[in-house]
């Protein structure tokens, strides 16, 4: 079976802090995988390595099989990476389907195409509907980003991933700030992803954690210190110690 | 007291326009000079010089009443060309006068001959105008600007330097400087050194100087920059050292009265300074004291002088603005100007004598310019044979 | 209802453009004209500019280098055809349909290489950097006294269009206003298209669009070529009013007179930079003429500006919110 | 030899005088994240008080408590009604208005002062010139210009390496929570910075009066120079700041020294003298180029 995401050895310093400290993770392709640990724990900064964003001390980053430790963040996203942002990231004076029409561009190879309205574009629209449709948003299409609710950004944030048409998803706490009816349909809406795409999944909701992902890996001061199926998790010792013992309720 | 001095005024504006209408449309004088900017301080100078003299008499020049327009042009050519286009226009303005800077007058002149207007300048002489594109509309009333630098090239030759390091900015000006002062000096030039335009720290330079060991300086720098250069020259312990000659703009009355002691046992040219003893200069001297209360600039002269010569060219008109009997009548420039013996070349620029100046401590114990004797007699300009009108 | 409004602004500017030749002979003649054409030149410059800091969210801070290259491009063939002198064995030319398209050209090749530069940067490094680089390029031209240095080069003449004299203001007038209306054209599909879209996507979120896989660097060096192009026109347009190209026209204060045209009309809106072409040099031209001392009225007013009406009498126009 | 220890003397003194600038900017930039340009106005400024104070009174030592209080204040009350507004506000808004300012202060100085440049002397005690080597005198006023220069890039190191304001400045615009969080009253911090970048601009502005001539437009000729400065060192930094003075005043001032001296081993004379001149006026923005290709934030990037 290949690897949809490997990290090898990953090393990363803020000054005196050690915020990845040799961080090997493995994922599997079509895997549902949650990355867990305590505030502060490094779980931002090693996404930020693998989205790109971050270019980490030492170690390497494998995508599908390749290593793209030095690829930008716009090639790793054509090579089959979306993701969301811990804080919503959107082009908030663009309208969800305009949002989404971005992503579909950017799958359509270059942009320099000068003269066509891309606002009247079918290959844009139609294949955007679909995606906004799959996330539940069919019907707030022409609404700005900047006036929809805060669980419907989330939602159009994960279409916007969507619509690259991606081999994986990094999701950074998608669950962040919603209410728990807001939170109950993305779990939903991820429930159907689940097994067709692989999910690399960040949250702090352990309802949805454990409802969505087929294996959990617990980062504590930068290190990964398990990986498993929910249930062993749950009976970590170690885990339970670190994580659990002083964060669940 | 302000209100009735201010209503006085008034009325006396009135009755001034009134006595004009009752003759005739007074000759409209359209004044584009630099105000704005550092080098603001000439253009007031010629502009309160062409002023004095129209209102010595009363509102009029040569004896025929003249309405002057005045705009500043904020020393860019842009701005010049759209004012003298303006005024063409709008008002119907046919004579000119007051650009300062070259660059200006190089970019405007042109609009105003085209237009058949005809140009008076007090101040700017380019060479771009001197020679084969001389024009029969386009008189100078002050000098062709090489004169300035070859005056005092001519002093450094009779002051008897052997060789020089010269200075001035990296512009066009500054390169005439250079050409206009090495055409009458002759000795050996051990180096020239292009300051940029808006320096005002000139250590490096000074630097150079030093270790060049010249007998004497020549240096280019008008306004501020001037100021600057002959400040740092006395810190830097030079001015003891190394004699300087200059040109007229490099140390008029307004930069000595800025730099003071600095400025004592310069050397330099003009055609005119504040102790000449003929009476029109003294009674413009006079005149201009009571009336601005500051001591007249050589620019304020030329303003003055510049307005003298239209008056002469009016006169014969007689207020209609003939351009052919304006010519003939300013050419023969019969009128006494502040400077003394003048004549028009052959190219409508100044024939006309230079003197060797020095910066003194005067009596109330500021530095002035005092006047030691000629350089340069009926001194004309290397252009007017290349020119055909 | 916002956007009627905004519609019947654009009609009455584009009304207001055409009829300038037919009422110049009753408010002013060749003044007004002539006035008229600087708005219609700034008014490109200004639209060029909106491209960058209203579409882009580039702050370009170094406008007027390219628009005074522009100039310079069409005063230096025109000197070297009126003086003989070949430039590297070409004769020049004062032939404005060779001339124009050589101005963009050079333009956009200065703004190439500028921006190539430039753009690894951003935010307040970016506003920076464009300044020095057209200082730079601003003393470059003082130097160069084979072309009249910081006196600037005249050109006897205005550029021959298609063979044809332009002599008549009106007849250069129409010139420039068939410019902008191209200007405008190409602006308008250039901000609907793919890749104005990747633009505007880049001004509104730049990490989202990397997590889109947009490499927004080159988008933006092309928008930069672009703008620089236009700018370059008008140049060379305002160097054929003036006849004459000075370093002037690449200062940096002028740089700052673009961006405030820019935002005194409205970011981001088509017409909203012409229009605030016009009200600028309007206030500039009365302010002056009043008072000497103009500036200390129209640096509050600019200041007021960036602070109470920052999406300008275009945003004004169409009401706040949306 | 002696020329180049007389230059390289020369170049100290720019930079210096650069580097108070460039403290200034490049501190408000740092904590509060304004670009500010009319810096050079409150350079222009405390040359200008200076200068009248000193002519006014006759005593040019009186020239530098004038122009500090003059800058501060006008600093102050400038961060209170202009600046603070636009703190939450983008870069645009804040280059507009500043840019206004700038307008605002040169209309204003020409209006109030007049647009002739005006002369300040020197303080007799530091009128002449030491000999530093023998045959090498050199202006006492441009060592005693170094000399300051030197002590407040001590000073400012002090307060930001030693003390609590410097903490909470180098705790920088990112972290206002934490700032916030710690009782500090972010507003007086802000007006505080301000006010000291603004006091730093004053005294360069004031230092350099005797020297140069103050006139309208100084502020400007300078700023740009002063944000090369800050680019190179990396906007924020206060060593940045520090080290981009050097690099650059020195750049500057052996460039104009020796460009055309080494140009005329390949040219003519005068092609040489003229060519030197201008590219010794460009000389530091291609050092800027060369940093930028190398290290696009700077020598010495803040924050990442």
């Amino acid at each position: 079976m290949t690897l949809a995401l490997e990290t090898i050895g990953l090393t990363k310093s803020f000054a005196a802090l050690r915020a990845s400290d040799a961080v090997s993770l493995q994922i599997e392709e079509r895997e549902s995988h949650a990355l867990i640990g305590p505030n502060g724990a490094g779980k931002t900064t090693l996404i930020g390595q693998l989205t790109g964003e971050i270019i980490p001390d030492s170690g390497r980053v494998h995508l599908f099989g390749t290593d793209v430790t030095q690829w930008s963040v716009p090639r790793r996203a054509l090579h089959g990476l979306g993701r969301s942002f811990q804080i919503t990231q959107l082009c908030m004076s663009f309208t969800a389907l305009d949002n989404v029409a971005l992503a579909i561009q950017a799958t359509q190879g270059h942009s320099f195409r000068f003269l066509a309205d891309a606002s009247k574009d079918k290959k844009l629209n139609d294949p955007a509907r679909d995606v906004l449709a799959r996330v539940g948003l069919a019907d707030r299409a022409t609404i700005e980003a900047q006036y929809l609710s805060h669980g419907e950004r989330r939602q159009l944030e994960l279409a916007c991933a969507l619509a690259l048409g991606p081999r994986i998803l990094v999701l950074d706490e998608p669950m962040a700030g919603m209410g728990p009816q807001e939170s109950a349909r993305m779990i939903e809406i991820l429930q159907a992803l689940r097994g067709e795409i692989t999910i690399l999944l960040v949250e702090h909701d352990m309802d949805a954690v454990f409802a969505l992902a087929d294996r959990i890996s617990v980062l504590v001061n930068g290190t990964l210190i398990a990986t498993d199926r929910p249930a062993a998790i749950r009976a970590n010792e170690q885990v339970r110690a670190a994580y659990l013992g002083t964060e669940a309720h | 007291m302000r209100v009735k001095s201010l209503a006085l005024a008034g009325a006396a504006l009135v009755a001034l326009t009134m006595g004009a209408f009752a003759q005739q449309a007074p000759v409209k004088i359209g004044i584009v000079t630099t105000l704005s900017t550092p080098g603001g301080y000439l253009g007031e100078d010629v502009r309160d010089g062409i002023l004095l003299a129209i209102e010595e008499e009363g509102g009029k020049l040569g004896g025929v009443p003249v309405q002057p327009l005045i705009e500043d042009d904020k020393l860019k050519p842009g701005d010049a060309k759209q004012i003298v286009d303006k005024w063409i226009e709008a008002e119907k303005v046919k004579l000119f006068t007051g650009i300062i800077f070259s660059n200006v007058a190089v970019a405007t002149v042109p609009t105003i001959l085209e237009n058949d207007g005809i140009y008076v300048s007090p101040n700017a002489g380019p060479s771009n105008f001197s020679g084969k594109a001389c024009h029969k509309n386009y008189y100078v009333a002050s000098w062709q600007n090489d004169n300035l630098h070859e005056s005092a090239g001519a002093l450094a030759k009779k002051l008897g330097y052997k060789k020089m390091v010269l200075l001035a900015p990296n512009y066009q000006a500054g390169k005439d400087a250079l050409t206009g002062f090495k055409r009458m000096y002759g000795g050996e030039v051990i180096e020239e050194i292009y300051t940029s335009l808006d320096q005002t720290d000139f250590s490096a330079e000074m630097a150079r100087i030093r270790a060049a060991k010249p007998d004497a300086v020549f240096q280019f720098h008008p306004g501020g920059t001037g100021i600057a250069f002959l400040k740092q020259w006395a810190q830097s312990g030079l001015k003891d050292q190394i004699p300087m000659v200059v040109a007229a703009p490099s140390l008029d009355q307004r930069i000595a009265a800025a730099v003071g002691d600095a400025a004592l046992g310069i050397a330099l040219t003009s055609h005119w300074n504040t102790d000449f003893k003929n009476p029109q200069s003294e009674a413009f001297v006079k005149g201009f004291m009571a009336k601005y209360n500051r001591v007249p600039t050589v620019y304020a002269s030329q303003g003055y002088d510049t307005a003298k010569l239209i008056g002469a060219g009016l006169k014969a008109t007689g207020g209609k603005l003939d351009e052919n009997v304006f010519r003939a009548a300013m050419m023969k420039a019969d009128v006494q100007l502040t400077r003394g013996p003048f004549k028009f070349n052959t190219n409508q620029h100044p024939i006309q004598d230079w003197y060797e100046m020095k910066a003194v401590k005067g009596a109330d114990g500021k530095v002035t310019l005092q006047t030691l004797g000629k350089v340069l007699e009926n001194h004309g300009d290397a252009y007017a044979k290349d020119c055909k009108i | 209802m916002g956007l009627n409004r905004s519609t019947l602004l654009a009609f009455l500017l584009i009304a207001a453009l055409i009829a300038v030749p037919f009422a110049a002979p009753y408010i002013g003649g060749n003044y007004i004209i002539t006035q008229a054409t600087r708005v219609v030149i700034f008014g490109i410059v200004a639209l060029s500019l909106d491209l960058l800091i209203g579409r882009s969210n580039l702050v370009s801070f170094g406008h007027a280098a390219y628009f005074g290259l522009g100039g310079y491009v069409v005063a230096i063939a025109s000197f070297h055809l009126a003086n003989d002198i070949p430039l590297l064995g070409w004769a020049g030319s004062n032939e404005a349909l060779v001339v124009w398209p050589l101005a963009m050209l050079v333009s956009g090749l200065a703004a190439l290489v500028v921006g190539a530069l430039c753009l690894r940067t951003s935010g307040v490094y970016f506003i920076m950097i464009t300044l020095a680089f057209a200082q730079m390029i601003y003393f470059i031209f003082v130097a160069l006294k084979f072309y009249g240095g910081d006196d600037g080069l005249s050109m006897r003449s205005r550029n021959l269009f298609a063979g044809e004299r332009i002599t008549n203001a009106t007849t250069f007038y129409w010139i420039c206003l068939g410019a902008l209306a191209l200007c405008l054209l190409v602006q308008w599909r250039l901000i609907v298209s793919r890749f104005g879209r990747v633009l505007s996507g880049g001004a509104a979120n730049e990490r989202r669009m990397a997590a889109m896989g947009y490499s927004i660097y080159a988008y933006r060096l092309v928008a930069f070529v672009i703008a620089g192009m236009m700018a370059g026109l008008a140049g060379a347009l305002y160097a054929n009013l003036n006849r004459f190209a000075s370093p002037d026209m690449m200062s940096w204060l002028l740089s700052g007179e673009f961006m405030v045209m820019v935002i005194m009309g409205g970011v981001a809106s088509l017409f909203g930079p012409i229009i605030g072409a016009a009200v600028f040099l309007l206030v500039e031209t009365s302010l002056s003429g009043a008072t000497e001392h103009w500036q200390i009225f129209f640096g509050p007013f600019v200041l007021l500006i960036a602070l109470y009406a920052p999406r300008g009498v275009w945003g004004l126009v169409r009401g706040g919110g949306k | 030899m002696q020329l180049l220890i007389e230059q390289l003397l020369n170049g100290l003194q720019l930079s210096l005088t650069l580097f108070l600038l460039a403290a200034g900017l490049t501190l408000v930039f740092g904590i509060m994240g304004v670009i500010n340009l009319a810096h050079g106005s409150l350079y222009m400024l405390g040359a200008y008080a200076g200068a009248s104070v000193a002519a006014k009174l006759g005593n040019p030592w009186m020239a530098l408590p004038s122009a500090l209080l003059a800058s501060a204040l006008v600093g102050i009350v400038m961060e209170y009604l202009i600046v603070r507004p636009l703190y939450a506000r983008d870069h645009l808004a804040q280059v507009l208005a500043t840019f206004g300012l700038i307008l605002f202060f040169n209309g204003f100085i020409a209006w109030a002062v007049g647009r002739p440049p005006i002369m300040m002397d020197t303080p007799a005690a530091l009128s002449g010139f030491i000999e530093i080597l023998p045959g090498l005198p050199y202006p006492t006023y441009r060592l005693a210009v170094m000399g300051a220069g030197v002590c407040v890039a001590l000073g400012l190191w002090y307060i930001i390496a030693r003390t609590r304001l410097g903490m909470l400045i180098r705790a920088g615009s990112d972290k206002r929570d934490m700032v916030e969080a710690l009782g500090v009253n972010i507003a007086v911090l802000f007006t505080l910075v301000f006010g000291l970048g603004a006091l730093l601009a004053g005294l360069a502005g004031v230092m350099v009066a005797p020297i140069r001539s103050v006139q309208v437009g100084m502020g400007e000729q300078v700023l740009i120079t002063t944000f090369v400065v800050i680019v190179v060192g990396g906007i924020g930094s206060i060593r940045g700041a520090f080290i981009g003075s050097l690099l650059i005043g020195m750049c500057d001032t052996l460039g104009r020294a020796y460009a055309p001296i080494l140009l005329k081993l390949w040219l003519s004379g005068s092609i040489a003298d003229g060519f030197g001149a201008a590219l010794a006026s460009i000389m530091i923005y291609l050092v800027m180029a060369i940093v930028l290709i190398v290290k696009p934030r700077g020598l010495f990037p803040v924050g990442g």
